[in-house]
C-alpha cells in the first residue's frame, strides 16, 4: 500500500445493514471508519465514514475495498476513481 | 388475583434476564409464577419477548390472553403489543429507543430513556434493570428487597462489580420520576 | 426452575447417571444441565452423540447393561429414533425418551405442538409395539412424572416416553421435588448384561426367525401391555362432577383448556375437563363411563387431530364429539378456547 | 468515482440474521460473488442445512432446497444426477457435515458425486446455543462440555476434510478461513475453484471454512478472528489438503 | 413375474427413472432389478445408498429436480425414513415409497407381516401428515398399484406407500402391465429446483418459524388430505351383496380371508369380504353405509390390531366387531381363517 | 496322545449356519479362543451385528446383546460407559460398519472409546444375497453392481481403517486375513493385542479382517482364498495401521 | 381344479428352482399359477421349500392349507411335511438322501433315488431335475413340452451343456420306473 | 516342516460338523486328508482322515494343525505325542 501513490476513494456505509461489529474498523488500514453513538432501527451503533475529518492527517480512503471485503452485512459500497 | 406481563424488546437487550429476574423475585415473595420465554432461532437478531404471570392461586396457562403490563424496549415490540395490552393496563416504554407512542386511549403510558440512564451509569447494557426498577416502583408487584436478593443470587457468580452496577441500575429506575 | 432443567434434575434425582443425546431447539437445556451436572458426580456419563441415531443406540446399549438412562430431543430427532424405540420395546429394555415436541412436519418450527401424538402412542416404528405415553402439563408434573417414567420403565421393562412441548421445557415454575424411593416392586435386573461370570452366556435379542416363535413374543409383549393398561391408566378430573359438556385436552393444551373452563364457568356453564396423563395406556374406560352422563364432549389439540381418535374409539360414533385444533406452533390463548366452547354449549342449549 | 464493490446480483437486498460478526454473512457474499463472476447463476441449485444458515435461501437469489439436518450431499447427489449440468452446492455447518451427516458426507465424497460442499467450521453448534461441535477444539469451553472439551470424555476434534481425502471420488478439498482480508480472497478462490472442479465433471469437491462465531465464543468480531488465527488454524491447518488437478498433489 | 420384479419392472414402465435405496431382505430383488435394468437405460440412475437415511435423503433430492424417483424396502429400514418421510410429506414432494413388511418389532424376522400399518397410515415421522397408502394383495396389483402411484404423487405432491410384505414380494404370478399414460391431470412441475433461469431464484423449504404461517401450512396440507379423501378411496367388495357378515382384510391378509369367504359360502355362510386397497385415505364411508345392513364384522390382519382400530372408528362401538391378528410372520391357511369366520357366524346365528 | 487342538471352551458346540468355507466361521473360533487363553470369558460382552454373523449369539458362551443395522459401536459405548471393566467388542460386517454405521464407527473411534471392533471385510452383504458392500473391488460383480463395480457409478472401496487411524482416539489398527493358515494365526494375535489394549485401557482398536464369501463371489472355499491373496490383499493391503504402544506408528 | 404343492429340500438341493420351473411351466400352460418361496436367513445352510398353486380360476391363496403333492429331498423336509400333505395326497420322496419312511396310510409314496441318477449323469447337482420330471410325468400336471421349453429358456444363458444336461435329468426322472 | 523330525500325530474329524469345504484338504502340507463319496445328513459329503492309507508313502500326519486352524467348522480335533 505505501509503496505507489494511493488513489483517492471513498465508502458508503448502510447504517440499517450495518450491525456495528468493527470488523471494518480494526482492518481498515487507514483506519477512517468509526463507531456512531446513535443506534440505528435495529438497535445497533453502525459504523460511518470519518474522511472528511481525517483528511488533513493524510489518512485518506484508498478505495482498497478492505472494509467491503470484512464487512459481514455487505454494507459498505466502495468508490475508487 | 392474577397478573399477566410482557417484557419485550431486541435480543440483545436483556428482555429476557429482565423477565427472569422479576419472576424469580415474585417467587421468593411466595407467589405461584410461570415464566415463559420466547425462544430459539428467531432470537438471533430479531426480537424477543417473555410472559411472566403472577397468581396466588394455581396458574391454569403461563400464556396471557391480555397482559395488564406490556414493557416495550424498542419500536417493534411496541407495534406487536400495544395492541394486546388490557383496557386499563399499562405499557412502559424505553423512550431512548422508541420514537412513535400508542395510539390507544384506554391504556396508561409510563416512559423512561432506560438507554439513556444506563449510559450514564457507564454501562448501556443494564438498561434493562433501569427499565425494571421503574417497573417494579410503578406496578408494586413485588417488594424492592426480593428483586434486590434476587440480583445478587443472579450476578454474584459473574463479580461484585456487577452486583453493584445491576443494583445501582436498578435503584436509579426505581426512583425515576 | 425452567421445564427442561426439572426433566434433567428429575432424571438424576431418580438414579439415572447416563444420558445420550444430540441438541435440538427447544430442549437444549435437558443435555446442557445433564453435561453440568453429570460431570460432576463421580458415576455420572454425559455423551453428546454424533447424531439422534447414535444416542438412542446408546441407550440400548447402557440399558442392556442395567443402568438407568435417559435421552430427549425433539420432534425431528424423535423421527430418527424410531428404528431404536422399536428395539427398545422388542428387546424389552427400559428406557426414558423424552419429546419436547415442536411445529411439524419436516423441519418447521420449534414452537410447542402436541403434533406427535400418534407417533408416540401407536409406534412411529415397525412392528406391533406400543410404550407408555406420560403428558405432563406443569413444571411441578413434569419433575413426577419424569421421576415415575423410570420407575415404570424398570418395572414393566419398556420404553417410556415424557411427550411435552417447547413450552413445558422453556417455561420456569416454581417445582418442589418429591423424595425418589425406588418401588418394591422393582425386581433385580437378572436379564442384564454384566459378563457371564458363574453362569452361561446371556443372550439380549430381537431376532426370531421362526414365525411361531416370534409371534408368541408378540403376545407376550400384548400381554404385558394389557396389564399395563389395566394398571397404569393416569388421568386428571376438573370440575367433571355436576358438568354437562366435557373437554378433553392433554399436555399444554389441557392447561389453557383448564384455564378456559374457569373462564366459562364464571359465566355458569357446566363444563368440566378431563386430562389424560397417560397417553397410551389411554384412559377408555374413564370416557366411556363420562358418555354415559356427558353427551357433548370438546376435544381440543395443539395439532390437526390426533387423540381425538382415541376418544372416538371410547364414545363411538354417536358421542357428540367437536374437534379444534390449532396445528403449527400456534398456541391459543385460554380466552379463544373459552369462547369456542361456550358456542359449542348454547348451540347445544345445555 | 466507479464504484469498485457493492452486493453481488446473486445476493438478495435483504439484511441477514445472523450476529454481527458472524462469518456466514461473509461466505454468503463470497458464494454469491463466485457464481455471479462465473456466470452460474441460472443452472446453480444450492442446498442449505439446519443450522444457523437454515435461512440462507432467504439470501441467495438462485434455486435453493432445504436439507434435513446433516444430509445434504445425499440430497445434492439426488438433484445433482437428476440434472447432472447443474451447479449443485450444499452449506454445511461442522455439526451438520461431521456429526449427524458424517456417514452421507464421507459416501458422497467416495461415490465422486460431481458436487460442491461448503463446510462451514465455527467449532461449535451455532444455531442451537453453542453446544460443542466435532471441531470444536481440546479444552474449548461450549454448554455441552463444560470446563473444556476433553478428548476421551467428548472426542477428539475431527479432522474429515482429511478423511474425505482419503476417498478415490474427492477431487478437490481445501481448508481455508475468513478471519481476515487475505484469508477472505483465499476463500474465494477456494470457492471458485472447487466450481469449477464440479463444472470440469472431476468430481466431489469440498472447502472447509474456519468461520468466527462471535457470539458462542463469547468474543468480540476481532477476538474472534484473532482466535481463529492463533488456535484453530493451529490445529487445522489451511491450505490443498487434495487437488488431482496438480501432479503430486493428494494422496 | 416376482412380485419384488414386478414392483420394479411397473415403476420403469411408469416413466421412474431414479431409484435409491439400502438392501433389506425380502425385497432385495426390487434393488437387484432396478439396477440392472436402470444401468441399460441411458437415463436411468440406481444407487445402492449407503443407508436408508441416505437413500430417503437422495429421493427427496431427486423429487425437488422434478423427476419421478422411488426408493424400497421393508419395516425397520422404513423405520429410519420416518424423518425423511415427514420432510417430504412437509415440502409437498412426489416420491413412492416401497414397504415389504415383515415381523418386527426390532429386527424380528423376513416372513410377511402386516404390522406396519399404523406407522404408514397415522405417519411415523413427525408432526401432523399423511400419505396416501396403497396395499396391493396380488401381483397383478402390485402392477397397476406402482403404477398409479407415480401419478398419485405428482397430482397431489405427496409421498405415496405401497404398503406390501415379504409374501407378496416373494411370490411368482403372472401378471400383465398395463400401458402407462401420464394422467391429463398432471401439471408441469412449475416448482421444481431446475436452475433460476429467466426467473427469480425458488425454494422449497419447510422451516417455517412463525407459527401463524406454520399453521397456515398444515391447514393446506389438511385441505389436501380433504381432497384426497373425497376422491381417492379405493376398495374391492366380495359377496356383499346378501352378506350378514363381513370380513375386513387388506393385502395378503384380504387374499387369505378371500380364500376363507370362498370356503364358508360353500357351506352355505352369508359372508363378504370388504377389502380397503387405500388403507389412507381409509373407506371410512363405505363401512358405514355397511354397517347399515350388516351387523357382525370380522377383522383379520397379519399383526396384533392396527387396522381394527379405523373399523371401530367408522363403525363406533356398537358394530360387533371380532379382530383376529396373527403377528410375527405367521401366515394363517384360508382353512384356518374360515373356521374362525364360521364359528363367530354360528355363534351369533346369522 | 495328547490333544493339541479342539473346540474353546467359550464356543457353544452347536454347527455353525455358515455357508462352507465361510471365514466367519474361523473368527468366531479365533475370538473365542483369545478370550479363553486371555481368561475374560466371564467379563466380556460382545454385540453381534444384523449380517450374516447375526446370530454369533448361539455360537458364544458370554454375554452377547443384539445391535440394529450399523450401530454397533454405539451401542457398545453405552454398554462400556456403563460398564468400564469389563471387555467389549463389536462383532461387524463391511456394510454394517463401513456404510450404514460410518458415523458411529468414526465417532466412536473418535471419542476413543475403550472398545474393540471387529470389522469383516467379506467385499460384499453376505446375509441380503450378495449386493455390493463399501469394500466391494472395483469390477467386482454382486447384484447391484450389475456388470462390476465402477467407481463413478457406484463408488470405490472404501478405506475405513485408514480413516480410523486419523482420529485421535483410536489406539490400535490392524488388517488381517483368514486366507490362509499363516494370516489365520496373524489374526489372532492382532485380536488378541486388540483386547489387550482395551483392558490396558488405550483407548478404540479395531482389527479389519478380510475374509472369504464363497457363495457370494460364486467359488470354491479355497478359490475364495486365492482370491483374496491375489486381489483384496492388492487393493487392502495387510499389517498394521496404527499402534499407539510402538514410537513412530501410526500418523 | 386347484392344486397345492410343496417342493422341499436343503438350501443347495435346487428345490426353489425346481418349483420355479414347474410354475413357469405352468404359466405357459395357459394356468393360473402362484409360487411362493420361502427366503432368506434361514436358506443358509438350512431347508428351503416353496409352494406352487396351480388352478383355471383365480388363486385365492398362495398359502397351502393342505397341499395334494409334496415333494421331500431330504430327512427333515420328510418330518416337517408328511403330516400337512392332504389325505389321499401323494409324496414324492429322493431315496437316497432320505431313509425314513412317512407313516400315514392314507397317502401314496413314489421315490426315486434322485442323488443317485443325478451322480450316474456326471452331476449331483442336477438331482432336482430329475426329480422334476418323475413329478411331472406321475402327476401330469403339466405337458413335457411345457418343462423342456422352460428348461431350454431358464439355462440357456448359462450355455448349451446345461440345458442339455438339465434336460437329460429331467428325462431320467421321467423315464424312471 | 522338512528340517526336523516329524512328530507323529492324528486328527480327528467330525463327520456332522463337516460341510466339506475342502480347506484342510487344501491345505495339509501332507495330502492326507480326502472327501468322503456319501453324505451326511446335512447333505455334505464330508471329508475324512487317511493316514491309515498312505502310511507307507511317509506321509504321515505331523499333528501340525493346520487342518484344524484352517476349518470354519471346528469339525478337527488334532492330537499328537
Ligand atoms: C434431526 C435434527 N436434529 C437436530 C436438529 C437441531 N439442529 C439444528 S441446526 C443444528 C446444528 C447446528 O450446528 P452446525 O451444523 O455446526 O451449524 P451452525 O449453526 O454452527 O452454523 C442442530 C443440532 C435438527 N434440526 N434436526
Ligand atoms: C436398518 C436395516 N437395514 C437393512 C437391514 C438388512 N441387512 C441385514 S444384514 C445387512 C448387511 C449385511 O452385510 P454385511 O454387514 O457386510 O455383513 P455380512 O453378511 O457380509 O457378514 C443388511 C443390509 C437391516 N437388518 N436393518
Ligand atoms: S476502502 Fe480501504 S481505506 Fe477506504 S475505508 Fe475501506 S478499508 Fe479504509
Ligand atoms: S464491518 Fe460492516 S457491519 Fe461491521 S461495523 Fe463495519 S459496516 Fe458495520
Ligand atoms: S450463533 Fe454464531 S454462527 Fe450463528 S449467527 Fe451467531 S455468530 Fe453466526
Ligand atoms: S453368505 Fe458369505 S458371509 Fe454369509 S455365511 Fe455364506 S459365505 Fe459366509
Ligand atoms: S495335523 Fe497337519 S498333517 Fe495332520 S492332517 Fe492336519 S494338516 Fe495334515
Ligand atoms: S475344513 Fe473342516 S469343514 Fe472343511 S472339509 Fe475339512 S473338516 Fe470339513
Ligand atoms: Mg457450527
Ligand atoms: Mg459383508
Amino acid at each position: 500500500m505505501n509503496g505507489r501513490t494511493s488513489l483517492k476513494g471513498y465508502i458508503e456505509i448502510d447504517r440499517e445493514f450495518c450491525k456495528g461489529c468493527k470488523l471494518c474498523i480494526e482492518f481498515c488500514p487507514k483506519g477512517i471508519i468509526s463507531l456512531s453513538n446513535n443506534l440505528n432501527q435495529k438497535g445497533y451503533h453502525p459504523a460511518y465514514f470519518t474522511e472528511e475529518n481525517t483528511k488533513k492527517e493524510k489518512r485518506q480512503c484508498t478505495g482498497c475495498s478492505i472494509c467491503a471485503i470484512v464487512c459481514p452485512e455487505v454494507a459498505i459500497e466502495v468508490y475508487r476513481g | 388475583m392474577l397478573i399477566n406481563t410482557i417484557f419485550s424488546g431486541f435480543g440483545g437487550q436483556g428482555v429476557l434476564s429482565m423477565g427472569y429476574i422479576f419472576a424469580y423475585a415474585a417467587m421468593s415473595d411466595g407467589r405461584n409464577v410461570t415464566y415463559l420465554p420466547s425462544y430459539g432461532a428467531e432470537v438471533r437478531g430479531g426480537t424477543a419477548n417473555c410472559t411472566i404471570v403472577i397468581s396466588d392461586e394455581e396458574i391454569a396457562s403461563p400464556v396471557a390472553s391480555s397482559p395488564e403490563f406490556v414493557v416495550v424496549m424498542n419500536n417493534p415490540s411496541l407495534l406487536r403489543f400495544q395492541n394486546v395490552v388490557q383496557s386499563g393496563g399499562i405499557i412502559f416504554l424505553n423512550a431512548t429507543m422508541i420514537d412513535a407512542r400508542p395510539i390507544r386511549g384506554d391504556i396508561e403510558l409510563f416512559e423512561i430513556p432506560a438507554n439513556d440512564i444506563a449510559k450514564e451509569l457507564g454501562n448501556e447494557r443494564v438498561m434493562n434493570m433501569v427499565m425494571l426498577g421503574f417497573f417494579i416502583k410503578k406496578t408494586g408487584l413485588v417488594s424492592r428487597e426480593a428483586v434486590e436478593k434476587t440480583l445478587e443470587d443472579t450476578f454474584s457468580p459473574r463479580g461484585k462489580t456487577m452486583v453493584t452496577l445491576n443494583k445501582k441500575a436498578f435503584m436509579e429506575g426505581h426512583n425515576y420520576d | 426452575m425452567r421445564g427442561n432443567h426439572v426433566v434433567a434434575e428429575a432424571a438424576i434425582r431418580a438414579g439415572c447417571r447416563f444420558y445420550f443425546g444430540y441438541p435440538i431447539t427447544p430442549q437444549n437445556e435437558t443435555p446442557e444441565y445433564m453435561a453440568a451436572a453429570l460431570s460432576k458426580l463421580k458415576d455420572g456419563v454425559f455423551i453428546q452423540a454424533e447424531s439422534e441415531l447414535a444416542a438412542i443406540n446408546m441407550v440400548i446399549g447402557g440399558s442392556m447393561a442395567g443402568v438407568r438412562v435417559m435421552t430427549s430431543s425433539s420432534s425431528p430427532g424423535i423421527s430418527l429414533k424410531q428404528e431404536g424405540i422399536s428395539y427398545l420395546a422388542a428387546l424389552e429394555l427400559p428406557a426414558v425418551i423424552v419429546n419436547m415436541c415442536r411445529g411439524g412436519p419436516g423441519l418447521g418450527n420449534i414452537a410447542p405442538a402436541q403434533s406427535d401424538y400418534f407417533q408416540a402412542t401407536r409406534g412411529g416404528g415397525h412392528g406391533d409395539y406400543r410404550n407408555i405415553v406420560l403428558a405432563p402439563s406443569s413444571c411441578q408434573e413434569l419433575a413426577e412424572l419424569t421421576m415415575e417414567a423410570f420407575d415404570l420403565a424398570d418395572i414393566y421393562r419398556i420404553p417410556v416416553i415424557i411427550l411435552a412441548d417447547g413450552m413445558l421445557g422453556q417455561m420456569m415454575e416454581p417445582v418442589e421435588f418429591p423424595d425418589h424411593k425406588n418401588p418394591k416392586k422393582l425386581s433385580p435386573k437378572d436379564w442384564a448384561l454384566t459378563g457371564a461370570k458363574g453362569r452361561p452366556g446371556r443372550v439380549i435379542r430381537s431376532l426370531i426367525l421362526d414365525p411361531v416363535l416370534e409371534e408368541e413374543h408378540n403376545w407376550k409383549l400384548m400381554r404385558k401391555y394389557e396389564r399395563i393398561q389395566k394398571k397404569e391408566v393416569r388421568y386428571e378430573t376438573f370440575l367433571l362432577g355436576d358438568a354437562k359438556m366435557a373437554v378433553v385436552a392433554f399436555g399444554t393444551a389441557a392447561r389453557i383448556a383448564k384455564g378456559a373452563v374457569q373462564k366459562v364457568r364464571e359465566q355458569g356453564l357446566k363444563v368440566g375437563l378431563l386430562r389424560p396423563i397417560s397417553l397410551w395406556p389411554f384412559p377408555e374406560k374413564v370416557l366411556v363411563e363420562l358418555g354415559k352422563r356427558v353427551k357433548l364432549f370438546f376435544v381440543f389439540e395443539m395439532n390437526m387431530g390426533q387423540m381425538v381418535e382415541d376418544v372416538r374409539i371410547a364414545l363411538g360414533r354417536d358421542g357428540d364429539i367437536h374437534f379444534y385444533g390449532r396445528p403449527g406452533g400456534v398456541v391459543p390463548t385460554p380466552l379463544e378456547i373459552s369462547r369456542i366452547i361456550s358456542s359449542h354449549y348454547l348451540r347445544k342449549r345445555l | 468515482m466507479k464504484k469498485v464493490f457493492s452486493r453481488p446480483r446473486s445476493l438478495r437486498k435483504v439484511p441477514f440474521h445472523y450476529c454481527p460478526g458472524c462469518g456466514h454473512s461473509i461466505i454468503h457474499r463470497l458464494v454469491a460473488e463466485v457464481i455471479d463472476e462465473m456466470g452460474l447463476r441460472e443452472i446453480t441449485i444450492g442446498v442449505p442445512p439446519a443450522g444457523c444458515a437454515v435461512l440462507a435461501y432467504f439470501y441467495f437469489d438462485f434455486d435453493m432446497g432445504e436439507s434435513p439436518h446433516g444430509r445434504g450431499t445425499a440430497l445434492a447427489t439426488g438433484l445433482k444426477r437428476a440434472l447432472p449440468d447443474r451447479l449443485v452446492f450444499t452449506y454445511q455447518g461442522d455439526g451438520d457435515i461431521a456429526a449427524i451427516g458424517t456417514a452421507e458426507t464421507i459416501h458422497t465424497a467416495n461415490r465422486g458425486e460431481n458436487i460442491t460442499a461448503l463446510f462451514i467450521n465455527n467449532a461449535c453448534y451455532g444455531m442451537t446455543g453453542g453446544q460443542m461441535a466435532p471441531t470444536t477444539l481440546l479444552g474449548q469451553n461450549t454448554t455441552t462440555s463444560p470446563g473444556g472439551r476433553e478428548g476421551l470424555r467428548d472426542g477428539y476434534p475431527i479432522r474429515l476434510s482429511e478423511m474425505l481425502a482419503l476417498t478415490d471420488g474427492s477431487a478437490y478439498i481445501e481448508r481455508t478461513a475468513v478471519n481476515s482480508p487475505v484469508n477472505i480472497r483465499k476463500t474465494k478462490k477456494a470457492i471458485a475453484k472447487g466450481f469449477k472442479v464440479q463444472m470440469d465433471g472431476l468430481g466431489f469437491s469440498l472447502i472447509e471454512i474456519v468461520s468466527p462465531c462471535p457470539t458462542n465464543w463469547r468474543m468480540s468480531s476481532h477476538e474472534a478472528c484473532q482466535w481463529i488465527e492463533k488456535e484453530i488454524i493451529q490445529y487445522y491447518p489451511l491450505g490443498v489438503i487434495k487437488d488431482v488437478t496438480k501432479r503430486g498433489q493428494g494422496c
